[in-house]
């Protein structure tokens, strides 16, 4: 468990229960708190989940009431909780007003719906959970033979090694230590620098959005290219893309997960 | 005659292991023709009303101290390393959502996993690595060990308590992890299907 | 009726246990009226004729394995072992250059022996102390054993093909041998002392 975050939380539970006892929503629940979903889930079971019912004011006191009095060291945590009421508060407004017809966003009713759904379901989850930490456990309920016999194997153990093994390991050896003939193959790759130079000299030529991959120089090389190089070639290509867009002189766009990848000129007036 | 023998042996090598044994363990020490299941049945019936008995557990055979007198041994056990909250709540949703990546377990729980958790639950070997999940990124996916399944004492983990109540309210439907965002109004990634495979330069191989 | 249940307590105690108990120790565990060695006798007697016995050792009781069984547990697993690269290295450093020193191997490996390496070879009976060399600090020597010569079928350790024989067959590549001193070192003079006769590894128990 990590030193930091438990802390973190003991000191966050701890200024929680420091704050005094009544109508504060947020105590009730106090022992686990870690974020939005627990907060909301907290609130949502004494509200009775149905998000139209949830009294946005009285939520949103209660948070600054609670993120006061918690002292909450660490800015992120009482961010966490600010985002949330902000979205409560939004998704309450959005409940209220008519609904507009937007194909983009979810409605309201929509939105309330997955959360309602997600915190029924960190709710079972919870039930669940406590369900199965109250089963019968190995070594707390219920237990193994104390004095287990089992391993008075005798292993007999049967080494598998031929002697063309043996031989093999150790002309090897020799091979290793025997002075040797030393030669560094140089590799075959397609340099950044030859991939920019590509790109930079065909982009000029593509009118609109092109497949990257269309600016492989596969054309002349032909398809024998060794697989790795075809690999070298596409790595290099990527890179001097992402090179030429970083400095602003082309852009990319994909549109898909794992989709192709389209490039084209930036046309600056500068 | 012969079935008291061969009984005699089941018990003697079940009872000096610690660990549960499959039947096919035990069928090797035993002649072909021996009918084990049915053995197992009779023994596990001759030890149901004794202080031991023998449970099937995670699909094998094991004898265990009977449940009801834990408030008995449990003394004799000092260590009880308590989980935390979230490591519970984290073995929970792994256990009914395996294979389940990080980021739904955040998903459900609302909130980050700090990375000891997994780690805690690792250690106590409860949960494993299963393998890379097929959408981008690639992330890794977690489920339960059969330690597990010996722990809480469940022959598999479709024996999960309250399992079916929660596929039938639909909670361990597919953990959709881009609602995880919940201001911004990200629609969810479409479509994550097996491009993987026509990428030829990725992760593959 | 208040028996049995004294008989489960007793019999769970005594199975979880990591030692005998004594019945004083059972005792603590049960209300004090009860008349424990009666119910371990009557144990005693549930289980004599079973797979487990309830014995008496030194005035504690223990669940034990019934004696004619013992063997289940006792028995001889064969296991193929692989040997590790560096393991199967040094073997054939020691069957070419024997008898040689531990300084000696790491020195013709270049690498120093993790402890493990001859120990396995050792129990795989291949090799052997050979006696001690007479230079400082008297070092061992190691040597091939004649269960070496069964495994690999040499019928001497002369037999063991020679580097150019090795050239020939293929398995040295593009070495010069006249750089290779192969079985030609010389060593100092060996104190081998009673060889044979003290084999600790050969044919062993």
């Amino acid at each position: 468990m990590n030193d930091k975050e438990t802390k973190e939380q003991l000191e966050f539970t701890h200024a929680a229960q420091g704050a005094p006892d009544g109508e504060a929503v947020l105590i009730l629940d106090i022992d686990g708190f870690e974020g939005p979903l627990d907060v909301l889930l907290a609130l949502a079971r004494t509200q009775k989940v149905d998000l139209k019912q949830i009294s946005i004011l009285e939520l949103v006191q209660q948070f600054l009431k609670f993120v006061a009095e918690a002292k909450v060291q660490k800015l992120e945590k009482a961010a966490d909780y600010l985002v949330m009421a902000a979205w409560l508060a939004y998704l309450k407004s959005r409940l209220l007003l008519p609904e507009e017809s937007s194909e983009e966003e979810l409605s309201a009713e929509e939105m309330a719906a997955r959360l309602t759904y997600q915190l029924q379901r960190l709710s079972a989850i919870r039930d669940a959970s406590a369900r199965l930490m109250s089963r019968n456990q190995l070594r707390r309920d219920v237990f193994a033979r104390g004095m287990p016999e089992s391993v008075i194997v005798t292993k007999n153990a049967i080494f598998e090694l031929s002697l063309y093994d043996l031989l093999r390991v150790y002309a090897d050896h020799k091979t290793r230590n025997a002075i040797a003939d030393i030669r560094i193959h140089k590799r075959d790759v397609y340099t950044l620098d030859q991939a920019l130079e590509r790109l930079k000299g065909m982009i000029g030529l593509a009118v609109d959005w092109t497949d990257l991959y269309q600016f492989l120089p596969d054309s002349n090389t032909g398809s024998d290219m060794p697989d790795n190089m075809k690999r070298s070639v596409k790595a290099s290509l990527f890179t001097a893309s992402l090179e030429m867009a970083r400095s602003g002189k082309a852009e990319i766009v994909q549109k898909q997960v794992f989709g192709p990848l389209f490039i084209r000129k930036t046309d600056r007036k500068d | 005659m012969e079935t008291i023998e061969h009984t005699r042996i089941i018990e003697a090598l079940l009872f000096a292991s610690d660990k549960p044994l499959s039947s096919i363990a035990l069928a090797d020490c035993l002649p072909e023709e021996v009918q084990i299941d049915g053995l197992l049945r009779n023994l596990q019936e001759h030890y149901a009303e004794r202080g031991v008995n023998l449970v099937e557990i995670a699909g094998k055979w094991m004898f265990q101290t009977a449940p009801d007198l834990a408030f008995l041994l449990r003394k004799e056990v000092a260590e009880d390393k308590r989980l935390s909250r979230a490591a519970v709540e984290t073995l929970a949703i792994i256990s009914y959502h395996q294979p389940v990546t990080r980021a739904e377990i955040e998903e459900v729980r609302g909130v980050s996993l700090s990375k000891g958790i997994l780690d805690v639950l690792m250690e106590a070997e409860w949960i494993k690595p299963m393998g890379r999940r097929r959408t981008p990124g690639r992330p890794m996916t977690y489920g339960t060990t059969e330690n597990f399944l010996v722990h809480f004492g469940l022959n598999s983990i479709k024996d999960l308590p309250g399992l079916s109540e929660l596929k039938a309210a639909g909670f361990l439907a597919n953990v959709n992890t881009s609602r995880l965002n919940l201001l911004g109004d990200e629609k969810p990634v479409e479509e994550q299907t097996e491009l993987l495979a026509e990428l030829p330069g990725s992760a593959g191989e």
